[in-house]
């Protein structure tokens, strides 16, 4: 193992994860704040003769990352919340073919075309379907360029093993700062996984076809489709939760947040913690599956809640779900690219 | 001796189509070319959405389906994956001149090597009859109740000779299936298609005009002469470019 | 080489009634059939047999897949 | 290690290498082994004509990237000087390029190294090395890094271009000595 240390942006930690995960396939189109892990791609890919395309919108983007995973290749698109907004439509369609694929959404302030500052505005487009129909992908929220890298290394087995969208949902800070990233130079893509639905021609088989049309009434309908969705959702739910407790053990005060907030959270606690306060920090890793369980077990020994995001209070619902008690839950937000001050937040606890 | 029947690239399942509709007729010029080219274990399709998102049903080889319009990027997605593979699309008008217009000129301008079949009746059928693009000046429709007037609903769209301006494109050509003669040229036309693809000579598409009995109102064979004496003269057959 | 027993086979369940084969048809061997198929539609017969020569126009403009013809020469 | 915790702002037009001295000098606190980050301002801020970068060094696991309030400003120019001067903490360092600032700095709180920094790089023979003069200031000024890490980092940046690596390097040096001569 040789380790490799250098100085990386979130964008470009995101694109070289995807290179070494054996991404084969990259659509984009340009939008800021996540330009320059388009540009990245296109070197990457370019080198590593591999496929890079700068499609002609992010409805095209999405929809050639279709074509690839149906052909069983291991593909991504990112793009940033407008064009995320765009790309809905494939999502939807690649839950419903039950198709692999990476999305990363480097988040910027909305409505509309909003702000290029860092924003969690889209948790609720990321994490309750996004598309049309009955569906969830997999969210992974990274909180620093290291976990830009490794989150999206994982995203693409995860897709795989699953047969489903992951997203990295992550921000305009995220993308654009420059931290120290390290990895194994000779870091391996995880183990590529049969793919015995993928149309490659029908050769030696019957033709098959990859569709979410389901016109059907009892075996092959809807209904019988979504079932196996809901049935393959609860497993994730059950096996793929990520979730970091810092300092919560004896924790009567609780800050929840993901991804760049839970950087100034967990300062919070350590200073707050510094004062003889009992202050402990979630970081949700995987907003989808959310850990509605560790939140409540917390909430069994009457810790209270402060959810901190970079919204108008999104994730605050889930937590609410969670903990069952709304007394106990508060929340503090900034909505317009101001990042959470530490002073903001601990003045609330 | 030489049996006429069904080709083996089509299952033998009937279609939901209506009486006289086109699609059958073109689903089955395809299989028919595929057979022809011994290419059905390394083709692999993109249906539309329209009248025939079905088409998976009817063809016995890899078939996916794409969002409405998209159809020429899933294709493009495939086509890059697997290169060895002969990838075409299969679009209605509104799938492609209509909500798909950006991916299918950018398809064609990125030179994707790939082919199209651009089904034009110049309605939208599955939906139920409205206005296409392709839609004659003077059509009824489900949406143009007074016909089709220019100050209103613009022009019919010629996807093809706008088209033949893009480099990238390297064969387009205009054919119907009007009567058993330009069955065979429309046949001959997307055997060539097929072929600029497996030669890796970029992009091509072939447009056949083709009858909605349904929703012209009007009996097949009215239809078919419609096409011959009435929509040809918009849409003039022939090679358009290559 | 001399043709014999041209066999054309209408699959009437597959027939739709469109009648383009009846106008491809250079002699006038098929026609609309009295009776309709299990889908109640109006179907083609096979009215004169001995009139085919076997061209198969019927079967280039028949977009249901709804007409065979076999041949021994 | 003593405890560290620098928040640095580098400030000036587009082309004055403001975001390679940020990343400059986050490299060679990462070289140190100590936590960076370094955030470049982007978007509309950049084609106003003013870019900056914020850098964090620090011995702590690093919160927040983002600068409101920096103990050290690196200033290439008097529009740069206009924004960032009044939000310089009390008691920290501003470092100004008298070349393309032609008014004074007017806080009395802080400590402030006034160099014609873009002069300095001509007389070094390429007006484009002044970011790295300047980061030679505020190394000898904190002491936090030595001549030698600034120099590995001048060649590890370097990146294809080794013919760059003596002007830098005397860049660097030439930094040190301004310090020196206060």
């Amino acid at each position: 193992m040789k380790e490799i240390k250098y100085l990386s942006t979130g964008n470009e930690a995101c694109g070289e994860a995807a290179v070494r995960a054996g991404c084969a396939f990259y659509a984009g189109y340009p939008i800021t704040p996540q330009n320059e892990l388009t540009a990245y791609m296109s070197l990457r890919m370019g080198q590593e003769g591999r496929t890079f395309i700068q499609a002609e919108s992010e409805l095209a983007a999405i929809n050639m990352v279709f074509g690839a995973s149906v052909a069983g290749a291991r593909a991504m698109t990112t793009s940033s919340s407008p064009g995320i907004s765009l790309k809905q439509e494939g999502i939807s369609y690649l839950a419903g073919c039950e198709l692999p694929a990476v999305i990363v959404n480097v988040v910027r302030g909305g409505p509309g075309l909003g702000n290029i500052s860092p924003s969690q505005s889209d948790y609720f487009q990321a994490t309750k379907g996004g598309g049309h129909g009955d569906y969830h992908i997999i969210v992974l929220a990274p909180a620093s360029v290291q976990e830009m890298f490794d989150f999206t290394y994982d995203a693409f087995p995860l897709a795989d093993k699953y047969r489903i969208p992951v997203m990295v949902l992550t921000d305009g800070m995220l993308g654009q700062m420059m931290e120290p990233l390290q990895f194994d130079e000779n870091i391996k893509p995880p183990q590529e996984i049969e793919k015995p639905w993928a149309l490659r021609g029908a050769s030696g088989r019957d033709a098959r076809a990859v569709k979410s049309l389901m016109l059907g009434v009892g075996k092959g309908s809807l209904e019988e489709h979504n079932e196996k969705l809901q049935a393959k959702y609860r497993q994730i739910a059950a096996s793929e939760v990520r979730v970091e407790m810092y300092r919560t053990d004896d924790a009567e005060q609780v800050i929840v947040a993901y991804g760049a907030t839970s950087r100034i959270g967990r300062s919070c606690v350590d200073r707050l913690r510094g004062e003889g306060i009992k202050v402990g920090l979630v970081r949700p890793v995987t907003l989808w599956p959310f850990p509605y369980d560790e939140i409540r077990s917390l909430a069994d020994k009457n810790a209270s809640f402060l959810v901190v995001e970079m919204s108008a209070g999104q994730m605050v619902e889930d937590v609410r779900l969670a903990v069952q008690d709304d007394k106990r839950v508060s929340f503090y937000g900034r909505m317009g690219g101001g990042i959470p001050m530490e002073e903001d937040i601990m003045s609330r606890l | 001796m030489k049996e006429f029947k069904k080709p083996i690239s089509m299952k033998d399942v009937p279609t939901h189509y209506c009486p006289g509709c086109g699609h059958g007729l073109i689903h089955r010029i395809i299989c028919e070319v595929i057979d022809e080219l011994g290419i059905r274990e390394k083709t692999v399709a993109v249906a539309p959405v329209g009248c025939a998102v079905l088409a998976y049903d009817y063809w016995d080889f890899d078939t996916t389906e794409a969002a409405h319009g998209r159809t020429p990027a899933v294709a493009t997605g495939i086509k890059r994956v697997l290169p060895d593979r002969l990838v075409f699309t299969y679009q209605g008008d509104g799938d492609l001149a209509a909500i798909g217009t950006s991916e299918i000129i950018h398809t064609g301008n990125r030179a994707e090597n790939i082919s199209v079949i651009f089904v034009n009746n110049g309605v939208y059928g599955m939906t139920g009859g409205q206005m296409a693009p392709t839609t004659l000046l003077g059509q009824k429709t489900a949406t143009t109740p007074f016909t089709r007037r220019p100050a209103e609903d613009g022009f019919p769209f010629k996807i093809m000779e706008m088209m033949a301006v893009l480099p990238g494109v390297t064969y387009l050509e205009r054919t119907s299936v009007c009567s058993p003669k330009e069955v065979f040229n429309t046949a001959r036309a997307i055997k060539r298609s097929f072929e600029t693809q497996l030669e890796n000579k970029g992009f091509s598409m072939v447009e056949v005009l083709s009858p909605c009995p349904t929703y012209w109102g009007m009996t097949p064979l009215k239809a078919m002469k419609r096409i011959e004496e009435v929509v040809v003269k918009e849409y003039p057959l022939g090679v358009i470019k290559g | 080489m001399t043709v014999k027993n041209i066999r054309l086979i209408i699959d009437k369940e597959r027939c739709k009634g469109c009648l383009l084969c009846i106008e491809a048809c250079p002699r006038g061997v098929l026609s609309v059939a009295k009776g309709i198929n299990r889908k109640g539609l109006k179907h083609v017969e096979v009215k004169h047999p001995e009139k085919c020569t076997g061209c198969g126009m019927c079967i280039v403009m028949c977009p249901d897949c709804a007409i065979e013809i076999e041949k021994e020469s | 290690m003593s405890k560290v915790k620098e928040a640095i702002i580098c400030a000036g037009f587009g082309g004055q290498g403001v975001m390679v001295l940020g990343k400059f000098l986050a490299n060679a606190g990462m070289m140190k082994g100590m936590y960076v980050t370094c955030m470049p301002s982007y978007g509309v801020e950049v084609r106003g004509g003013t870019a900056h970068s914020a850098v964090r060094i620090g011995s702590e696991m690093i919160a927040d990237p983002v600068i409101v309030t920096p103990g050290t400003a690196i200033v290439m120019n008097g529009p740069s000087l206009d924004k960032f001067e009044s939000r310089i903490a009390s008691g920290g360092l501003l470092i100004l390029n008298t070349s393309l600032c032609e008014h004074k700095p007017e806080r009395g709180d802080i400590e402030v190294i006034a160099v014609p920094l873009s002069d300095e790089a001509i007389k070094l023979g390429n007006v484009k090395v002044a970011n790295i003069v300047a980061a030679g200031i505020y190394s000898a000024k904190k002491k936090i890094f030595d001549r030698e890490t600034l120099k590995d980092v001048v060649v590890e940046m370097a990146g294809g271009r080794e013919e760059l690596v003596p002007i830098n390097i005397k860049a660097v040096d030439r930094g040190f000595d301004i310090v020196d001569q206060l």
